[in-house]
C-alpha cells in the first residue's frame, strides 16, 4: 500500500502537474461529456431546435487549453467548444438556456445553438463563418499588447478551417507583431465529409506556423494532461510577451458532423479505432493508478453532475421563448432605435 | 413528365449540363462523395468524377476565384456556396473580378461561371443559414441575379445560366428545396433569362414578389379572393436585370402594387422596384407603392418566434393589400 | 477659426480623440510612417507611437477583423481602408461579425469602431480607385453609415463615430480632400449622427444627395435660380439610418424632388430614399421622384471621356430638375 | 583570340542556357527597361492620365519566367510586369495604347494603366485588388488539369500580396491537386511604404511554401540567366503534373511605388546598392564576357528599340479616347445590352 501510493506519487510527480489541476482538469472533462451526450440526447428527441454540433471524443482538446485562463482572457471558439464554456465556467443553465435559445439565455434567444460565449467569461459568440474568430481572438491579442495587459487569447477551429484566407492573415499578423496568442488546431480528420488530405498537401496543420515565423506543435489531442501542459506552456510563453504558438491536437469527433449527418463518409473502423483513444477513459485510467479516483468516487461524480444538468436542463424548459418585439432590440446602441414595421 | 421536386430539379440541370457538355464541372464544399449538405449535387461525383465535381478546402474565395480562372480558359464552372450567409468571403471575387472582367478588357475576356447560392429563411437556421444578401448582387452591373420559385423555373433557368456567358449568382431557396413539386417535361427546356412570369392575371391589385415570397403570395391570394380582391401576381424570377417591362405593363394596367421580399427592407431589390415605379410609370399610381419586407434588423434571430416575426407571410401580405386597396 | 481642408478635418479629428482618449487606436495600410497614401494620418504614428497607429500588411480581412476584436476588449479601433474598392475582402469581417456582434450576443459584447473608408470618383481612378460601394452597407442592419460633404461634417462626424457605440463605416470622398475649404471653429465639436443637413432652403423642388454630389448639386442650383428655380438642397451625411423626418418635411413642402447618386443607379441608396418616399408620403407628391446617378455600368471606367460620361454633373441635374419642374 | 572565344563558349555552357535563349532574354530585358523608362517620362510630363508603376531594377524576374512559354499559357499578374507583356509578345502599340487608354487599345480604355493583358497573348488583366490574378491564374491551372492540357500558369505578386487571405487560399488548393502552376514572389523588400519586415514574421517568403506541400526557392532576382533556369525548370515540372512551384526572386524597384511617391520611406545607401545591383549590366557584363555582345551592338540595339517605342508612342497618341457610349459596351453579352439613360 505505501509502495504503491509512492509509485502513484512518483507517476503524479512525472506528470507534472498538480493534484489539484489534475481532479480539475478530470473534473471538467467529465462534465463536458456529460452534458454534450444529453444535448445529443435531447436534440435527438426534438427538445430545441436548430441543429447540434456534438464534441464528442475530442473534449480534452477544448478542456486541456482553457483550463486555469482567467476571465479576462479571451477565447474566439467555433462550433465544438462546449468544452471550453464549461471549464471556463458559464453556468450550466446559460449555456443551456443559450441552446434551447430561451427567454434567460444571455443572448435571448438570437444566436445559434452551440455558438457558446459570454462577455462576463471572456469567450466570444462565434459566428457561424469558420475561423471568423481566429480573427477576432487575434484582435483581442492585439489590444491586449497595445494595453499593456498580460492577457492572452487563445482561438480554436477545425484544421478545415486552417483553408480560410482569413485565418492566414490573422496568423500572419499575429506572428508579426508577437502577439499574447494561442493558436489550437483541433484536426479531428474530417470537415463535415471532407478528409483532411482534401484540405492542405501537408500531413501536421502545425506545420503552417512556419509561414508565420512562429513555433507549431503537433500532439496527441486525447491526452488531457498532455494537451494541457503544451497549452499552458504556450500561453505562459504569451503572456510574457514572447509570441504566439500554434498547437495542433490530433482528434477525433465520434458522431456526425451535427446530429443530423450519418457520417457514413467515415470507415467504420476508423471510427473504433478513435473510440479506443478516448480522452475521459484515458484520462480516468490515470487517475485510477494514481490512486486519484475509484469506480465509486467516479460513479458519484456522474450521479452528480447528471443531476445538475438535469436541474438545468428542467429550469431552462420552464422558460418561454422571448415575445417576438425582442427582435427589435440590440441592433444598435440606444440612440438608434430601430423602427417598427406595423401592416 | 415527371413529378420533380425544386432541388431535383436542380440537379438534373447540372447533371444534364454536365453530359451534353464536358466544359461544366462542379466545385464547392462537401459536393462530391457526400453530395452536397442539401443533396443537390447527390450522385454527380460517380457519374462525372473527381475532376468534374471537386470537394474543395473551406476555401470561398478560391472556389469562386478559381472557377473566374477556369471559365477565362474554357470551361464552364458551377461553384457553390454553401450558404448565402457564406458568400461574404468572395465579395472580392464575384465583384472586382467576375463582374468586371468583360467590361475591363474590353470584352476580351469572358467569365461564363453559374455561382449556386443555398439560401433564405424559415427553416430555423438563425443568423447564419438563413441570409440570402442578393441586394449586393443586384446593385452590381455586369452580374446576371436569378431566383426561381418554382421546379420548372429553376430547372429552366439553371441551364440558361450555365449556357450563358455571363457570371450568374443563381439562388436557390432551402426553403423550397423539397416543400414543392411540379411536373417537369422530359425534354431539353430553358426558361430565358430576364422575364418575369405573370402567374395568375387579375385586375384590382400587383403583387410582385420572388424566391418563396412568391409562394407566400400566392397563400395570401386565396383569402384576398375569398374577400372579392383580384390580385394579378408576378415571381421576378430574374432579378438582374430586372424585367421592367412585365412588371411596369401589369401596375399600368393595375394602378396599385405591393411588392414582398424576405429580407430587410431597407436597402432591398424592391426599394429598386418601388424607385422605379414611381419615376417612371407615376401616373398610373393610385395609391403609393408598397413593401412587406422582413424587420430591419440582422436577418434573422434564431428563436423560433423571432423569426416568424422577422419573416413576411400571408397575413401580412393580406393587411397591406387590403390597406392598398383601401386607399 | 481655421482654415481646414476637408482631410485636415479628418486628421485632426483622429489627432483629437486620440489625445482624449487612449482607448482609440488606427491601423491601416501605409498609415504610419507615410501618414496614408493621402497623408490622413500624417504625423499621427510620430505623435502617439507605433502602437497606436500600427502600419498593417496587406490583409483587409484583418485589418478589420482584428478591428473588431480589439474593439470586444475594450478598444475604440479606426481602421482604415485604403480605397473603397479594397473593401471587398473584408465584407465577411465588416457584415457577419461587426454588424451582428451586438445582434447576436443579446447585447452582451459590442463593437465601437470605425472604419475610414477613402472613396470616390472624378479622380481618374478608373474601375479600381473610384468605387463606393455605400449601398452594401446601406442594406445592413447594426452598421452606420457617414459620408460628410464638408470639412466641418468630416470633423465633427467622424468624431461622433468614434466615441460612439456602434460599428461605423466612414466614406471620405477622395475628390473633396484638397478641393474644398472651410473656417473651423477651435473648440471641441461634434455632428450628430442621423441627421441631414439643410443646405438651402427653397420652395420649388427638394434636392437631396451626399458626399461629392452634394457639390455637384449647389453648382447646379446657381444656374436653376438664374431660372428662377428655387432648389431646398438636403445633404443626407448619415446614408444609415438616414434621416427621413428632414427628408420628407421638405418634399412635403417643395411636393417635387430629385435625387442626387454618385455610385450606379439599380440597387444604390437613392433607390430607397426614392421608395420610402412614394411609399410614405405619396400624396404630396405633384411629379415623380427623380433619380440622377452613375450610370448601370462597373463603377467606373479609365478614360476622361468615359469617367467624365459615367458620373452625374451638374448639367445633368440641371436637365433633370427642369424636367420635374415642368411635369 | 582563339583562346577567349573558347573561354567564352565554356562559360556559355556553365550558364547551361542556349546563345538564342540568353539573345532573346536580353532583348527582352532591354527592352522592358527602355520602355519602362520611356513611360515615365511621359507620365511625368502629363502625356497620359492616371498613374504609372515603374518595375525599373526588377524586370529580370518577369522577363526572365516568361521567355519560353506558349501562347496558351496563362500569366496572372499584378502591377509590375510589363517585363511580362513585352516577353509574352503583345505587341509595343498594343501596350502603349493601354497605358494612354486610347480607342485603339484592345480595352477600348477601359483599364487602368499598367493593367497590361491580352487575351491573345494569355496574359489576364490585373484587377488592381492584390494577390486577385494569383487566385484567377491558380484556376486557370486547375483547368488545365480537368482539360488535360498540358499548359501551365504563371502567377505573379509581390511580398506584400502573398499576406492576403486570397493568396493562402489559392496555394493551399494548388497544393492539394498539384496544379500545373508556378508562383512567382518577388520580394523587393518594401510594399509601397511598408517593408517587408512588416509584411512577415519571416525572412523569406518562399518558406510559405512549406504549409503547402510543394517547394519554395529564393534566389536572386536580378540575375535573368539564373531566374529563367530556375523558372523554367519549374514550369517543365508543372507542365508534366508534378506540381507547383514557389520561386521568391530578391530584386528592387528603383523608384517610388508609382510615380507619384517620391519613397523617402527608404534609406538612400539601400537604393544606391540595389542599383548597383541592375539585372540590366549585369546581363550584359555577361554577354561582353561571352562575346554576345560589344558596346557598338549595344548602342544599335538600344537606337533600334528607342525608334520602335517612339514609333508606337507616336502611333498612339495621334488615336482620340473612345467615344463616351463605349461606357455602355462590355457589360454583359449581347444579349443583355445596357439601358441607356437620359436627362
Ligand atoms: C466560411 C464557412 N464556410 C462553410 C461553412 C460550413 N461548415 C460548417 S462546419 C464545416 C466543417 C468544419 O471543419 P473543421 O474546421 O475541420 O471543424 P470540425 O467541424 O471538424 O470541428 C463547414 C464546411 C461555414 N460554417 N463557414
Ligand atoms: C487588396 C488591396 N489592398 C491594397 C491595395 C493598395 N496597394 C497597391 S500596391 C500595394 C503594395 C504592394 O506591395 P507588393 O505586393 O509587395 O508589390 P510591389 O508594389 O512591391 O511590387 C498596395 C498596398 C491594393 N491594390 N489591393
Ligand atoms: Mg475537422
Ligand atoms: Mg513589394
Amino acid at each position: 500500500m505505501a509502495g504503491n501510493q509512492a509509485n502513484n506519487k512518483s507517476s503524479l510527480k512525472q506528470i507534472g502537474l498538480s493534484e489539484e489541476t489534475i481532479m480539475g482538469l478530470y473534473g471538467n472533462l467529465l462534465k463536458t461529456r456529460l452534458l454534450d451526450e444529453k444535448l445529443r440526447k435531447l436534440f435527438r428527441q426534438g427538445r430545441f431546435a436548430g441543429t447540434y454540433f456534438s464534441a464528442v471524443g475530442q473534449e480534452a482538446t477544448t478542456v486541456g487549453p482553457t483550463y486555469g485562463l482567467r476571465d479576462e482572457d479571451i477565447i474566439g471558439p467555433s462550433h465544438r467548444e462546449i468544452g471550453a464554456a464549461v471549464t471556463k465556467g458559464i453556468p450550466l443553465v446559460e449555456i443551456i438556456a443559450q441552446v434551447f435559445a430561451r427567454r434567460n439565455s444571455p443572448d435571448k434567444g438570437k444566436s445559434h445553438p452551440c455558438h457558446y460565449g459570454s462577455r462576463k467569461k471572456g469567450i466570444i459568440h462565434p459566428s457561424s463563418t469558420l475561423a471568423g474568430q481566429t480573427v477576432l481572438a487575434t484582435g483581442c491579442a492585439m489590444a491586449f499588447k497595445i494595453q499593456k495587459k498580460d492577457n492572452v487569447a487563445l482561438a480554436f477551429f477545425g484544421e478545415g478551417a486552417t483553408s480560410r484566407g482569413g485565418w492566414h492573415e490573422a496568423l500572419n499578423f499575429a506572428g508579426i507583431h508577437k502577439l499574447p496568442i494561442v493558436y489550437i488546431c483541433q484536426n479531428n480528420l474530417w470537415a463535415e465529409s471532407v478528409p483532411a488530405t482534401l484540405q492542405a498537401a501537408i500531413e501536421h496543420f502545425a506545420d503552417r506556423a512556419k509561414a508565420y515565423g512562429f513555433p507549431g506543435v503537433t500532439i496527441d489531442g486525447n491526452d488531457i494532461f498532455l494537451v494541457h501542459k503544451i497549452a499552458a506552456d504556450a500561453i505562459a510563453k504569451a503572456r510574457k510577451g514572447e509570441g504566439p504558438t500554434l498547437i495542433e491536437c490530433m482528434t477525433y469527433r465520434w458522431y456526425g458532423h451535427s446530429e443530423i449527418d450519418p457520417a457514413n463518409y467515415r470507415r467504420q473502423d476508423e471510427v473504433e479505432e478513435w473510440r479506443k483513444k478516448d480522452p475521459v477513459s484515458r484520462a480516468e485510467k490515470s487517475l485510477f493508478d494514481f490512486g486519484l479516483l475509484t469506480n465509486e468516487k467516479r460513479e458519484a461524480l456522474v450521479e452528480q453532475i447528471d443531476q445538475e444538468i438535469e436541474a438545468a436542463v428542467q429550469e431552462v424548459e420552464a422558460v418561454p421563448y422571448s415575445e417576438p418585439e425582442e427582435a427589435y432590440r440590440d441592433v444598435y446602441s440606444d440612440n438608434f432605435p430601430v423602427r417598427r414595421v406595423e401592416y | 413528365m415527371k413529378t420533380t421536386t425544386y432541388i431535383e430539379a436542380i440537379t438534373s440541370a447540372m447533371a444534364e449540363e454536365m453530359a451534353r457538355d464536358e466544359s461544366v464541372f462542379l466545385i464547392g464544399e462537401d459536393i462530391g462523395l457526400y453530395g452536397g449538405v442539401f443533396k443537390a449535387t447527390k450522385g454527380l461525383q460517380d457519374k462525372f468524377g473527381k475532376d468534374r465535381v471537386i470537394d474543395s478546402p473551406i476555401s470561398e474565395v478560391y472556389i469562386v476565384g478559381g472557377s473566374i480562372g477556369a471559365a477565362l480558359v474554357g470551361m464552364r464552372p458551377v461553384p457553390e456556396i454553401q450558404f448565402a450567409d457564406f458568400i461574404t468571403p468572395s465579395m472580392d471575387q464575384i465583384i472586382q473580378q467576375a463582374a468586371k472582367i468583360r467590361y475591363r478588357t474590353g470584352g476580351q475576356w469572358t467569365c461564363p461561371m453559374t455561382i449556386r447560392v443555398c439560401c433564405g429563411g424559415e427553416v430555423g437556421g438563425g443568423l447564419y443559414h438563413s441570409q440570402i444578401n442578393e441586394q449586393w448582387f443586384f446593385s452590381q452591373p455586369g452580374l446576371i441575379v436569378l431566383m426561381p420559385a418554382t421546379p420548372y423555373d429553376a430547372k429552366g433557368l439553371l441551364k440558361s445560366a450555365i449556357r450563358g456567358d455571363d457570371p450568374v449568382i443563381f439562388f436557390e431557396h432551402k426553403r423550397l428545396y423539397r416543400s414543392i413539386k411540379e411536373d417537369l417535361p422530359d425534354e431539353d427546356f430553358t426558361v430565358p433569362i430576364g422575364k418575369a412570369a405573370i402567374r395568375k392575371e387579375g385586375k384590382d391589385i400587383t403583387i410582385v414578389s420572388y424566391g418563396l415570397m412568391y409562394h407566400k403570395s400566392l397563400e395570401a391570394i386565396e383569402s384576398l379572393e375569398k374577400d372579392g380582391i383580384s390580385v394579378e401576381l408576378i415571381d421576378m424570377r430574374t432579378l438582374l436585370p430586372w424585367d421592367r417591362e412585365t412588371i411596369f405593363e401589369s401596375v399600368k394596367k393595375t394602378s396599385r402594387v405591393v411588392l414582398v421580399q424576405e429580407n430587410s427592407k431597407t436597402g432591398g431589390v424592391m426599394a429598386e422596384v418601388g424607385a422605379a415605379i414611381s419615376e417612371e410609370i407615376f401616373d398610373y399610381l393610385d395609391a403609393p407603392v408598397t413593401r412587406v419586407c422582413g424587420l430591419d434588423v440582422p436577418m434573422l434571430p434564431f428563436a423560433p418566434p423571432l423569426e416568424h416575426f422577422f419573416l413576411p407571410n400571408a397575413e401580412k401580405i393580406v393587411k397591406a393589400v387590403k390597406k392598398v386597396i383601401d386607399y
